[in-house]
């Protein structure tokens, strides 16, 4: 079978990889990657695009796609911490983050409502009882945070540890408490209606829990949920 | 062929009526300069519309504003040497001369013989392989009377078709133009001309037309 | 794999928008209908959306719930969602009016008395635009295809809507362009882009040996 | 606010290039010089290349550690990113091959007679320019304004990546639509749809009408 | 003015030499079709290169093979009315001739008066305000003739200046266009015909051109 299997933009280095393994001991299924960001994966499974497998790294997409069944089997996969980054040629920032933040003129992080780390950064300045609105600036994803901290014009950006190792022109300045915000988690679910693709999904789902995957996951710097 | 038309606004508000019935084979039109003599041509061809009247031709109605009646040029069976020639810019004299050839919804023999000897008499064999537009005013003068000729139409609408040629060509241009009218009777010709004598050396059917 | 589908995606959507925008262009500037008003508002409207957005309509269209995939869907359960044949349709969409103006711009240079001649002369419709008014307007028309192959080659917000980034399947240089820079990769996403443009001067240069062609043609016959 | 952003930058965007490219394919099509070719080429790029890239490009050009950012920083420490105009500056440069190659077409198209007349009588290139080939070309330049314009309000990728999406400051209609429809607010991504919709339909119906002017004027005068 | 230029591939592969030292004011050209009268107005006017030769006109030297002098068009103050007229056609009969008054770089004095009766005697105030794409032939014939005429050039080039025109309008422009030569008389004047008599009515100074 091929299963068409769609995933967060920043896992397309490690899921292909890990793809690429699973059929040389799986030579029945065929797996489709295709990347886009989560928000972005949401509309397609829910604009009735013949995608199989999701892997979306926020909660909410996945909980949009549950419950309405265009999901199943939903599952966490991974976490990732947030962090806050500056651009390598500027003077190290000293401080607490939340000092950081108040000495920044512009902010760069996701929007909130399609980005899920813009979402997460949003979360722990409430927390942090931050009100800087109007140093915001949103971008389009991750990758667009990043170069508007490498490019100079943003001192300060919120991005997953992960992202952070992308470019080398930024460095992590600091980190973000994971009591402020929501569990940073990666779910993987099922969206296959015909039975014998649910199938190969699953296992293929399951394939990523396991202990190879874990692995090769670890590199990247992701953490396992459990 | 009957003809009665006006029209007033599509010449810069001037006006034009016209009523004649056509049964000699040749017919020469003059008038002075913006009279209409080439409104009235492209009237009877169908590419202005009068304001009113009637035009029929061997018993079929071209034009009748009245049952808003209005053929198709194509369909009328026209050759037309417009006063500013309207050649092809893309094609060659050949081309040019040879493009009812290509014309496959309304073919119309061409034969090649007489093909030939239009060309030799307008002296453009050695231009026939040239684009239309390195050719000099008299030679594309010469290569639009030949796209017309050729085409051995119903009828034939000449705007001014000698001007511009010296007295040699043009005697040579006169003479053709009416062996090639001895030989297709059924055409039935309307010259324009700003000159009596080109009128006159094919036919004493005058049309004037009067301001 | 991506040069080979962008190749396919942006000469494919040329030619088709070609084949349709040129007699819909000839036929709405030789007869002024009132229908040929709105056919132009609504050719317009994939210029002014984003791409993505476009793609986004199109997704739902073509999904599984949306009209247009529920009838293919009736074709041996044929699917043009994550496709090469998708991409293409969002491709098209996306150059579609781009083409279509140009086309429209180009015909409009042609001299009238050429096409009044053709007409007298016995020529239909089709015969005027094909003899006449197509080798008259040949520079304009040129430029239309270069634009129009030129945009199709950097579309990328439409099409990976619709066709996804499937790796050996739908991946085209725009889109792996646009992975390689997000996954931090800037060599590969300049090389890629120095394919594009290699492509993009190809077509420059093509257009310009051609027009060459036939300005030589047209003088030294 | 992000109507006004919006109109903003596609016009400020249109009228620049226009007032750029214009001279440059008059000149590039009176000579045929061999610089001509580079340009053309060069011209081509951000056609071919996806508008994020283009943006990220001038994004690392004129941020605080590039060239051109570094330049501007002498004029009291100015800087074009996250203002509107980086995100006109991001707008001409991916509409700039749009404008140029369809004014190329439109100059072509004037008949080459008129020029030299012009140029016998003693008119100057640019005088030759305002007085015979734009009156002449005209409407071939106006599809050209037409299309840079409708492109300049679809356009969000590159503009986004200079301008960030800054409430209140840098937002656009585009960008809001690309936004609400990846949130999943379909109806202001529908109605912000309507309005660019509107706002080029608008720009369509004021180019029909002006054509419609001119025409009445040339036959009722 | 000297002339001696020769051209021979833009002219078809045809071969035009011609040499000529003119010290008169008005002269005539004549010469069969396709002979290059035409093509050495142009090479006159600078809009077609000579292959070889030399021109200079009042000490200046206009054109040089040998030392690659070229003066461009604009700079050699001539009026020149094409065979094909060359009217702007988005301009109205008066824009056309009022044509020079827009240029600001070479502007050249044109006198009311002085175009008030021009324009009266080619008849043509009715339609100064048309476009010129609305004028019969003959109309805009007239009009590229005025045009010429009122820009008092230092050489003025006319081909086939009265073509088309009916016989009393062409003694009207006949007399008008000597009328204005014998006013200006720094004007010097080259005009193309095909009819003899177009020319000894102003002068016995024929410059023939012969295959
Ligand atoms: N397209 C047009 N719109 C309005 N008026 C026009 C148009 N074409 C010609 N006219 C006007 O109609 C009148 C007749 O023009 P027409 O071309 O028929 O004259 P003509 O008899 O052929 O003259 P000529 O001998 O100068 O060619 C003229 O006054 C002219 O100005
Ligand atoms: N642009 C061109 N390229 C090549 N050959 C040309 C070009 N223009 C004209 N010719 C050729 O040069 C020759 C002279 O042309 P020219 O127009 O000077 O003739 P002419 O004496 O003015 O004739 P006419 O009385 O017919 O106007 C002709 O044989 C013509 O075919
Ligand atoms: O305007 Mo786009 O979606 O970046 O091609
Ligand atoms: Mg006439
Ligand atoms: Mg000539």
């Amino acid at each position: 079978v091929t299963i068409h299997y769609s995933a967060a933009a920043s896992l397309k280095d490690t899921l292909t990889e890990l793809a690429q393994n699973y059929q040389k001991t799986h030579h029945n299924t065929d797996i489709e990657l295709d990347f886009a960001g989560s928000g972005q994966i949401k509309q397609k499974v829910l604009s009735g695009a013949p995608i199989d497998g999701v892997l979306t790294a926020s909660k909410t997409d996945m909980q949009a796609l549950t419950k309405t069944d265009k999901a199943t089997h939903s599952q966490i996969l991974l976490k990732n911490d947030l962090v806050v980054i500056q651009n390598k040629q500027a003077p190290q920032l000293k401080g607490t983050l939340k000092q950081q933040l108040t000495a920044a003129n512009k902010i760069a992080l996701g929007e909130p409502k399609l980005v899920p780390a813009g979402n997460y950064a949003m979360e722990s300045l409430a927390s942090l009882n931050l009100q800087l609105k109007d140093k915001f600036v949103y971008a389009n994803d991750v990758r667009q945070v990043l170069a508007f901290v490498a490019s100079g014009n943003a001192e300060i950006g919120f991005v997953y540890r992960t992202d952070a190792k992308i470019s080398d022109k930024v460095r992590i300045s600091a980190k973000v408490p994971a009591k402020t915000h929501s569990p940073i988690r990666y779910y993987v679910g099922v969206s296959a209606t015909d039975k014998a693709k649910q199938q190969a999904t699953q296992q293929f789902n399951h394939y990523l829990t396991g202990k190879p995957a874990q692995k090769i996951f670890k590199q990247a710097g992701f953490k396992m949920a459990n | 062929m009957t003809l009665a038309i006006a029209i007033h606004k599509q010449m810069n508000a001037r006006q034009l009526n016209f009523t004649a019935t056509l049964t000699e084979q040749i017919y020469g039109l003059m008038g002075p300069s913006g009279v209409g003599k080439t409104t009235l041509l492209r009237i009877i061809a169908g590419l202005t519309t009068a304001e009113t009247g009637r035009i029929t031709c061997q018993e079929q109605v071209w034009f009748d504003a009245a049952q808003k009646i209005n053929l198709p040029p194509k369909t009328r069976r026209l050759g037309f040497m417009f006063q500013d020639l309207a050649l092809f810019p893309h094609l060659t004299a050949q081309a040019n001369i040879e493009f009812y050839r290509r014309l496959k919804a309304q073919p119309r023999q061409v034969d090649t013989e007489f093909e030939q000897q239009l060309i030799t008499e307008l002296e453009l064999e050695a231009y026939l392989t040239r684009p239309v537009t390195q050719l000099s005013g008299g030679q594309r003068q010469r290569v639009a009377l030949c796209r017309a000729l050729i085409s051995r139409p119903q009828l034939l609408l000449l705007d001014e078709p000698f001007t511009g040629l010296d007295d040699q060509l043009r005697q040579r241009a006169i003479d053709l133009t009416k062996n090639v009218l001895a030989k297709t009777p059924g055409t039935q010709v309307i010259i324009v001309s700003h000159r009596r004598d080109e009128i006159t050396a094919f036919t004493d059917n005058i049309l004037a037309l009067e301001r | 794999m991506p040069i080979i589908h962008s190749l396919i995606i942006a000469i494919s959507a040329t030619l088709i928008t070609f084949l349709v925008a040129l007699p819909v262009a000839y036929f709405l500037i030789r007869r002024h209908t009132h229908f040929g008003w709105v056919l132009e508002s609504l050719l317009l409207l994939p210029l002014v959306l984003p791409p993505t957005v476009v793609g986004l309509f199109l997704l739902q269209l073509f999904g599984k719930f949306g009209f247009g995939g529920r009838f293919l869907a009736l074709f041996h359960n044929y699917s043009l969602i994550f496709t090469l044949s998708g991409a293409v349709l969002a491709t098209i969409i996306v150059v579609l009016p781009i083409m279509y103006q140009a086309l429209k711009a180009a015909l409009l240079s042609v001299d009238s008395n050429l096409i009044e001649a053709a007409t007298v002369m016995g020529a239909t419709p089709f015969e005027t635009l094909r003899l006449v008014v197509i080798p008259n307007a040949y520079q304009g028309l040129i430029i239309g295809l270069l634009l129009t192959f030129c945009r199709g080659l950097g579309e990328f917000g439409a099409s990976l809507m619709v066709a996804g980034y499937i790796e050996g399947k739908t991946d085209t240089i725009a889109t792996s362009i646009y992975f390689s820079i997000q996954g931090g990769d800037t060599s590969t996403a300049l090389l890629l882009s120095g394919v594009n443009i290699l492509i993009g001067v190809c077509a420059l240069l093509l257009i310009h040996l051609l027009n060459q062609q036939i300005e030589r043609k047209k003088q030294q016959l």
